[in-house]
């Protein structure tokens, strides 16, 4: 692992909003790398900062409200929070790419999808001559059935798990480094959620991409993370191998939560919760 | 729990269609056949679970009970009374006995309530006779149940995070007494670990008051924590209906098995 | 969350300007007999279209500076050097009832008879336009209230059942609506008026307009009340009503309405300017409020005369400045509320 | 599609009965009719009124007028003004052009004004340029516009720039064919400007509204993280979203059109639709009032045709049916 | 001024053309002026209001004509006429050689023809009253290809006048139109729109172009039957152009900017527009007081509606038929207060129904009532009212004196005076509730459902005694006070249906005026109408016109076809 190169480098990030009078810290002092093709996962409760540090990968947060308070985020080797626009948009899409959790809010309601699709590859791979066949090509690699007819639909004329689907394309189509998916399938149904990771974890093979996935699902990250991060009110209080993480985790936190998670094969079995002052009591004697 | 009991629901051969209209005016021209003749029965005191796919009908067949919207063609029987040809004013009762816990806990209350009014307003119309201090003492009672303490009761559904006021919705529904409750993916907008909370106190509620549940939810690891029995909808038909160990253990049709399968696993 | 609401609200400094500057507006109105020096149709013939009299500090008092008129013919007035009379403070004057109650003939300021003094000149028939405004304000400022009060209630009603219960009454609502919606609103205005108008008197036209404008108006606000009543109506808790047995009235009542109120009360607000304008533009028809009742949009209406502005008449535009102030600050004022309740709210076209 | 269409007429009709018949009784209502004037001039000979009365069908109840008048527009007959004595759709074609043009013109400047200053204030919200429009947007809504529409008239008036009424000037037909395009373009100046100014503000709350919105939604974050430039993320993906409000505010200029031009109509002696049909209300023109209301009908319902149809075009959520 | 010249055609001077014996011109020029609102037709027979009335001037004639500054009828397309002994007989002699502006000669038949349209039942008109005796109309006779005859079938004084308003029309044109049936239906405006060269007449100007809503231009008739000494042929302009306006205020802005070449002003505008004279190069004629009159009158009509319910309350029907009543409110209105304020002094009170400016007509020793309120208060108690300590009117019998006034909402000016009154009886303790009303509605109440109190309005007068029949004769369908009576509620009134009837019926002009000035008098001193005030009547006209002859009463340019400019 440590013989691959790291291509994203997050040093103490910390991102606050500031809402008229009061700053919320959002992230607080995050520090982590990506490694080319590592598939890394970050996991956590609602609200625990995850979204908003994928987002301040690619600079992507608006800032007013959002500030970056301190920290570096190093896309190979160069710091994305001090560059200018036209270097961001070389790192936007063909150095990151992103899969959001509702995928048919983050589609153009307008736009058919195969312009969609396009407009990421003329930006990105201006090379390509045939467009709309290379377009169909993506539409048909992440699985979607006949593609030259769909290449023309809207959006809302696809269910949740083709538009996710598209998404997935999009993000293909810039032949990103790394591929950055926020809860890509919490909106969707369990068979289709399974589906869904198959197509990523068989295309994140194929094309050798790094993956930062967020979840709340454990499960998913078992099937799918070679390491995990677990995100707790703006931190990052555990990080390591996904094996070591989700069987021998070390943090009170993890270990809380891990154990309210519903297993199959418990039938009728109380589940556990997590008492917060009590965590709090061991997170401050380490 | 025993099969001897006598079912407290019963539902035969339920559908409901949704007509499809279209054409220069409007004439109905076909149907969507949300729940297509489903029959079941709900024991007094066990808990149902009831899981399928997105758009699978699933919240049709609760809403169907409650009378929330109308149904096609079907019986329902409470406790072996027919409940579907009576008129509303008849039905009332009945709105004592069934009550419904929703999936959306920031748009299940009225964020013009405070707390109090809002489970106060149940209480006002089921039990005329209290007075205003029976009533709040009542609902302090209420929210203890719930794990919510009393002071939270002059505040407004905002002030509280989306666990608390699935609380609070629970809160609601248990203050007319109801037999019968239908959860309708009442944690599916719930973190892991609120989720479970929530779970923990429909159980304990269960335990203390023999309440029945019909649980709703598309999640089948969690349905296998709760119930007693499983039913599996598919495109608005029941496609098997177990006791959930069997289901689990030994899934038969193949749609049971595909869903099992998609079920990541730790 | 009323008080966090109101806290944000009057955070803004436009929003609290404006609210204070209305406030200020309704003040004037409430006690315009007593601030005006005139009754506002008294006439004097012979000082038409006065200016508006120099008001200078001498000798430890306010003094005012009269004029003479040098050509009648064109009502052109030069001050005549040295000849003041004293401002006096708390006069008596005409009588009248002071808010409506206990009769009463003292004025804040005035000056000795038989002297006029017109803090903002005087119109075609000598008629002091400081105090017209003053009571004109009382016609405009309230036209909009009445008239907003009668067409939201109206289409709250309208609309909020027809949501609600839907089928045959919803239909027919809307039909209705549409209806109104058909014909250009101002020839229905018009039409009725006209079918009306021989049976009341001129003090009665208020009212007759009032209704007419809440008759035509109601149909859009229906409309909107509508819509939301049926998205509102899918919510879960109101749903959650219905599970736990609710009469549909209380429902109605104590659910949807309230969470009606927030859009209610911001529309409200921003289509208060509408019958302001609306009554000017009627004035302006030769059709509103009429002579010798004074309203800000009669006045302006009069003040079109094109001899107005080539002989420099500016202050008988005085009535449009108000009017501007006035629409400015509800605007001002509704922007702000639905900013703090809902920034998304939809919003309506004039 | 075309059902959609085809319903939306059909539609049409009891629409077009309840407002004729609402308007025959309106008119009878009122006191007076077509004939009062005459009968006040001192010279005419009564038996001619009683004759005119006849001939007019003025003696009979309002239902029995109406349901000849109805008779006869089933026929296609929208029967004659008794005012010029000309068949009312003749009239009204003759005059329609001009109102068209005016309510065009103003919608266009409405537009061209309010779209890209909404989207300004906006994007920048907050800044002076927010603050000066917003400043703009409540003075043109606050000044009645048959007001402005005095003060540009008296502003021509005075200074002579601008012709102070009609469409066309005293040698317009001497003129070359561009000068009298020019000619015509230079005359709807002042009463587009009056006519435009109060629809700017309207249209820039609900623009800067809409963008505030769209700028916030998820798909503009994937735009943006596609890497787009923001000057394409900006005309492709927030404008054509932020559009819509406004395509939908076209039914309302249609249906206006008749009542809204009016006023400025009438400051701007301008020859269009809103000062024959006022006047023709003023004198009980009977049938040209119905023809008119007709017309305006159908103006609204077509402006809302329109504009389902270009949201459709533009969003293609949005379905015919409904 | 365009390049483009009308054609005059040549088309053959008349044997015996009008020479006009002024100022010698040269053609060419533009003329623009402006009228309120549009013509709705130009088709004399349906044509009611006076903006068709002012084109059809300019593009007929009638057999004789009006000099409104000399005050007498003139030869038109007759050049002379006898009267008979029984001065009912007038031959009217055609001159010779007259032609329509299509260039085909106009004959007796024409004339024939005209009175022939007049008097068909199918077309229905209302020149019904103009051109009868007593409901019998005229006899017309044909004498020869240049001469025709009238008979009227009675004595009738207005005759040679209203002659003159009767257009003569081409029968080779609109004699296939009366056959069928469709005479009405010619000449509509959509007719001088499409096809201008379809309306054929004989007046100095023919249709150009128009545009709707917006202009009307006319070009001079290639055969008109006027020349200059020097054997020009009439008129002068090359293009008239008159432009549709929305109101007087429009008008008065496009005169005082310099855009039209005349304009009549209102009293209350002379001063500012005066001022922009030198700028423009216009100059303002001072006319002196107006025919215009403007009177307040109370419902005297004792009658019941068709419910049976009186059209006035009793009470107050008791003070309207009391004189003294009448001539108290008279003494308390302020004339020369409105004369100063509402009309910037420019006007002057008017005491009776004829104004100064109709001199021939015009009696100077009506009763006057000058503004006196004590007067006024006198003949109040002299009638038995009593004024409180409240100040408050009240009649014998203890009822409070108020009443509401009627006036059409469409006349600031007048509704400007009613404030006035307003005031001026507040000050003598009458309550006086003012309430506009459109025109319609206002008419309605005054000629059909008599449900008023008092009612304001005005009158242009300024004509012949003879036009004033239905205002004076009880029986009058403007008798407004107590219209279409059985028979005279009063002897006064008997008195003016004797002296009316006594005018119309002679042709001796000086037993006419003493009629008249009698009626006048009767009306200043019993006041069933109050006369208020006459506004002083102005006209602008551009100074690069010449030939110019501003009558006292009337159009400004009434001799269009003579003005000329270098
Ligand atoms: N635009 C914003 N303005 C203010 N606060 C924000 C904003 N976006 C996020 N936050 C705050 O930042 C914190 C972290 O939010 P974030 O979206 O990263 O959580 P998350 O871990 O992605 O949660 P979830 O699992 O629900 O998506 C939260 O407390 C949230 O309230
Ligand atoms: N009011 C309605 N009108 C028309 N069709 C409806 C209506 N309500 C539900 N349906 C249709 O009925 C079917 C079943 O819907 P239902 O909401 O019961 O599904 P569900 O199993 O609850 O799905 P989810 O897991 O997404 O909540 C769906 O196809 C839906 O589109
Ligand atoms: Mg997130
Ligand atoms: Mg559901």
């Amino acid at each position: 692992m440590s013989a691959r190169q790291e291509i994203l480098q997050v040093h103490n990030l910390t991102v606050s909003f500031s809402n008229r009078d009061e700053e919320v810290i959002a992230v607080n002092g995050v520090s982590f790398t990506i490694c080319e093709g590592e598939k890394l996962a970050m996991v956590g409760e609602s609200g625990s900062g995850k979204s908003v540090t994928a987002l301040s990968l690619a600079r992507l947060l608006p800032t007013p409200p959002a500030l970056y308070r301190s920290g570096q985020i190093l896309w190979l080797g160069e710091d994305v929070l001090q560059m200018d626009s036209s270097r961001l948009r070389r790192v936007r899409g063909k150095g990151i790419a992103y899969i959001f959790q509702e995928p048919s809010t983050s589609l153009n309601p307008v736009l058919t999808i195969g312009f969609q699709i396009e407009e990421a590859l003329a930006l990105h791979r201006p090379d390509v001559s045939d467009r709309r066949e290379e377009v169909i090509r993506l539409l048909r690699e992440v699985g979607i059935p006949s593609p030259e007819l769909r290449y023309r639909a809207y959006p809302h004329e696809l269910s949740g798990g083709m538009q996710q689907r598209v998404m997935i394309a999009m993000a293909l189509a810039c032949r990103p480094k790394l591929l950055v998916a926020d809860e890509p399938t919490t909106a969707l149904d369990t068979t289709v959620q399974a589906q869904i990771m198959e197509l990523l974890r068989k295309i994140t093979a194929k094309e050798a991409m790094a993956v930062l996935f967020i979840t709340h699902n454990f499960g998913l990250v078992k099937d799918f993370a070679d390491r995990t991060m677990v995100m707790f009110r703006g931190k990052i209080v555990e990080q390591g191998p996904t094996r070591d993480i989700l069987h021998n985790p070390s943090h009170p936190y993890t270990q809380a939560l891990l154990s309210c998670v519903p297993r199959l094969g418990e039938h009728k079995k109380r589940l556990a919760t997590i008492d917060y002052d009590q965590l709090e009591l061991a997170m401050s004697q380490p | 729990m025993s099969s001897s009991q006598v079912p407290i629901l019963e539902v035969q051969n339920l559908k409901v269609y949704f007509p499809i209209r279209s054409g220069l005016f409007r004439r109905t021209s076909g149907w969507i056949r949300a729940v297509d003749d489903v029959s079941f029965r709900l024991r007094k005191g066990t808990t149902t679970g009831l899981v399928g796919e997105s758009g699978s009908g699933k919240t049709t067949i609760g809403r169907a009970i409650l009378r929330l919207i109308p149904i096609t063609s079907g019986k329902i029987f409470y406790e072996g009374k027919e409940i579907v040809s009576l008129s509303s004013k008849e039905f009332r009762p009945y709105r004592k006995k069934i009550q419904m816990v929703f999936q959306d806990p920031y748009n299940s209350l009225n964020p013009r309530l405070t707390i109090e009014q809002t489970i106060g307003e149940a209480l006002e119309i089921h039990f005329p006779q209290l007075n205003r201090r029976q009533r709040r003492d009542r609902i302090a009672e209420l929210l203890n149940k719930v794990g919510l303490k009393a002071e939270h009761m002059d505040r407004y559904p905002h002030e509280f995070s989306g666990g608390q006021r699935q609380r609070i919705g629970i809160a609601r529904a248990l203050a007319v007494e109801p037999d019968l409750l239908v959860c309708d993916e009442p944690v599916s907008a719930l973190d892991v670990s609120v989720q479970a909370q929530i779970v923990n106190l429909l159980m304990d509620l269960q335990a203390e008051l023999g309440l029945t549940y019909l649980f709703i939810s598309h999640d089948l690891a969690l349905v296998e924590h709760i119930s007693d029995m499983v039913l599996v909808l598919q495109s608005g038909k029941l496609v098997e209906a177990a006791p959930a160990e069997e289901i689990y253990r030994n899934p038969r049709h193949p749609y049971t098995q595909k869903l099992l399968e998609a079920v990541p696993k730790l | 969350m009323r008080d966090r609401l109101l806290v944000r609200f009057f955070l803004r400094p436009r929003a609290l300007t404006a609210a204070s500057l209305l406030f200020f507006l309704y003040f004037l109105a409430l006690f315009a007999p007593f601030l005006a020096p005139y009754e506002p149709s008294s006439q004097a013939l012979g000082e038409t279209f006065h200016p508006p009299n120099r008001i200078f500090w001498a000798n430890g008092g306010f003094r005012v500076q009269l004029y003479r008129n040098v050509d009648p013919t064109a009502a052109e007035y030069r001050p005549i050097p040295g000849k003041s009379v004293p401002l006096k403070w708390l006069v008596h004057g005409f009588r009248y009832r002071f808010l409506g109650i206990l009769p009463c003939d003292l004025h804040l300021f005035g000056v000795d008879p038989p002297v006029r003094i017109y803090l903002l000149g005087s119109d075609s028939t000598g008629r002091d336009v400081f105090s017209r405004l003053l009571y004109g304000a009382r016609v405009s400022l309230s036209i909009g209230l009445v008239g907003v009060t009668l067409t939201t209630g109206l289409g709250l009603l309208v609309g909020g059942l027809a949501g609600y219960f839907g089928g045959i009454w919803d239909s027919l609502a809307m039909r209705t609506s549409e209806l109104l919606m058909a014909i250009p609103g101002l020839y229905l205005l018009l039409a009725l008026r006209a079918a009306f108008a021989s049976h009341f008197s001129s003090d009665q036209m208020y009212f007759l307009i009032l209704i007419i404008l809440s008759l035509i108006g109601w149909s859009s606000p229906a409309r909107i009340f509508r819509g939301l009543v049926l998205s509102l109506r899918e919510m879960p808790f109101i749903q959650a009503a219905r599970v736990l047995g609710l009469s549909p009235w209380r429902i109605l009542w104590r659910h949807l309405l309230p969470n009606l109120l927030s859009y209610l009360f911001v529309s409200s607000t921003l289509s208060i300017p509408g019958y302001i304008l609306g009554e000017a533009a009627l004035s302006f028809l030769g059709i509103g409020i009429q002579e010798p009742s004074a309203s800000w949009g009669l006045m302006l209406a009069q003040a079109q005369d094109i001899k107005v502005f080539a002989l420099n008449f500016w202050w008988l535009l005085t009535p449009g400045v108000a009017i501007a102030l006035t629409v400015i600050c509800f605007n001002v004022l509704g922007d702000a509320l639905r900013d703090a309740v809902d920034p998304r709210m939809e919003l309506q076209t004039r | 599609m075309m059902t959609f269409i085809l319903r939306r007429i059909l539609a049409l009709i009891p629409l077009l009965l309840g407002v004729t018949a609402l308007a025959f009784l309106l008119m009878s209502l009122a006191p007076g009719d077509f004939l009062t004037p005459i009968k006040a001039q001192r010279d005419v000979d009564p038996q001619y009124i009683a004759r005119l009365e006849q001939d007019f069908g003025l003696k009979r109840p309002w239902y029995i007028q109406y349901f000849y008048w109805l008779r006869n527009v089933l026929g296609g007959d929208f029967g004659y003004s008794w005012t010029y004595k000309v068949p009312v759709l003749e009239l009204l074609w003759q005059r329609a052009p001009a109102t068209v043009l005016l309510n065009l013109c103003s919608l266009l400047f409405a537009w061209s004004l309010a779209i890209p200053l909404g989207v300004l204030s906006a994007m920048y919200k907050d800044s002076w340029l927010d603050r000066f429009t917003s400043f703009v947007a409540y003075l043109s809504l606050s000044i009645p516009e048959f007001f402005l529409g005095l003060l540009a008239v008296f502003l021509a008036a005075r200074t002579g720039w601008f012709p102070i009424g009609g469409l066309t000037s005293l040698e317009h037909e001497l003129f070359p064919p561009v000068l009298r395009i020019l000619d015509v373009l230079w005359h709807l100046v002042l009463p587009t400007l009056a006519l435009g100014v109060g629809g700017i503000a309207g249209i820039l709350r609900i623009m800067r509204a809409t963008v505030l919105d769209v700028i916030r939604a998820e798909y503009v974050m994937t735009a943006r993280a596609k890497g787009l430039p923001e000057r394409v993320i900006f005309f492709r993906h927030i404008l054509r979203n932020a559009i819509s409000p406004v395509l939908s505010s076209i039914g309302y200029v249609f249906s206006g059109l008749l009542s809204g031009s009016l006023l400025v109509e009438n400051v701007f002696n301008y020859p269009g639709l809103g000062q024959l049909i006022y006047s023709a209300f003023l004198r009980k023109d009977q049938f040209l009032v119905l023809g008119s209301i007709v017309i305006s009908c159908l103006l609204l319902v077509l402006g809302n045709l329109l504009s389902d149809l270009l949201l459709a075009w533009n969003d293609p959520r949005i379905r015919y049916e409904r | 001024s365009p390049g483009i010249r009308p054609e005059r055609k040549a088309c053959p001077l008349p044997a015996e053309p009008e020479v006009w014996s002024g100022r010698q011109g040269k053609p060419g020029g533009v003329f623009v002026d402006t009228v309120p609102g549009e013509p709705n037709t130009f088709n004399w027979l349906v044509s009611e209001d006076a903006t068709s009335a002012s084109f059809l001037g300019l593009l007929f004639d009638g057999l004789t004509s009006w000099d409104p500054v000399r005050e007498k009828v003139i030869p038109a397309l007759a050049r002379s006429w006898e009267v008979g002994p029984d001065n009912q007989t007038f031959t009217f002699h055609l001159r010779k050689g007259l032609r329509w502006s299509d260039g085909i000669p106009l004959t007796a038949d024409d004339v024939l023809f005209t009175f022939q349209c007049l008097y068909d039942p199918r077309y229905p008109n209302r020149y019904g009253l103009e051109f009868t005796v007593k409901g019998k109309p005229f006899l017309v006779e044909k004498v020869d290809q240049w001469t025709v005859r009238i008979r009227t079938p009675g004595i009738f004084a207005p005759f040679l006048r209203n002659v003159g308003d009767l257009p003569i029309m081409p029968r080779h044109i609109l004699e296939t139109a009366w056959e069928n049936g469709t005479l009405q239906k010619q000449w509509t405006v959509s007719d001088a729109q499409r096809h201008p060269e379809r309306l054929v007449g004989t007046g100095p100007y023919r249709i150009r172009s128009y545009r709707p809503g917006e202009r009307i231009v006319l070009e001079p008739n290639p055969c008109y039957w006027k020349v200059d000494l020097h054997g020009v042929r009439l008129p002068y302009i090359d293009f008239l152009i008159t432009r549709f306006v929305k109101d007087q205020n429009a008008s008065l802005i496009a005169f005082a900017s310099g855009q039209t070449d005349a304009e009549s002003i209102a009293p209350d505008q002379v001063g500012w527009v005066q001022r922009l004279a030198p700028i423009h190069h216009f100059r303002i004629y001072d006319r002196g007081p107006s025919t215009s009159s403007t009177f307040l009158w109370f419902n005297q009509n004792p009658g019941r509606n068709k419910d049976g319910k009186p059209f006035v309350d009793p009470v107050k029907l008791r003070w309207f038929t009391d004189r003294r009543f009448r001539q108290a409110i008279s003494y308390a209105i302020d004339r020369e207060g409105m004369v100063r304020g509402v009309l910037f002094g420019r006007g002057a009170p008017l005491w009776g129904p004829e104004s100064p400016a109709n001199t021939k007509w015009y009696n100077p020793n009506v009763k006057k009532y000058p503004y006196n309120p004590s007067q006024a208060l006198a003949l109040l108690a002299e009638a038995g009212f009593v004024r409180g300590d409240d100040g408050v009117l009240r009649d014998s019998r203890g009822n409070v004196v108020q009443f509401t006034l009627l006036t059409n909402q469409e006349n600031p000016l007048r509704t400007a005076m009613a404030t006035v009154i307003k005031e001026n009886l507040k000050a003598i303790g009458i309550e006086m509730e003012l309430q506009f009303l459109d025109f319609g509605a206002l008419v309605n109440k005054i000629a059909d459902s008599y449900d008023y109190e008092a009612c304001l309005l005005g009158l242009t007068g300024g004509g012949d005694p003879a036009d004033g029949m239905s205002v004076f004769l009880s029986k009058g369908r403007l008798h407004q006070w107590y219209p279409n009576q059985p028979h005279p509620a009063t002897p006064w009134e008997a008195r003016i249906d004797e002296l009316m009837e006594k005018q119309l019926s002679t042709l001796d002009e000086a037993v006419r005026k003493k009629c008249y000035d009698e009626v006048q008098e009767i009306m200043s001193e019993e006041l069933p109408f109050i006369y208020l005030v006459t506004p002083n009547a102005y006209a602008g006209l551009k100074e690069r016109w010449y030939n110019i002859d501003v009558p006292k009463i009337g159009s400004i340019v009434w001799n269009l076809d003579r003005l000329w400019t270098p």
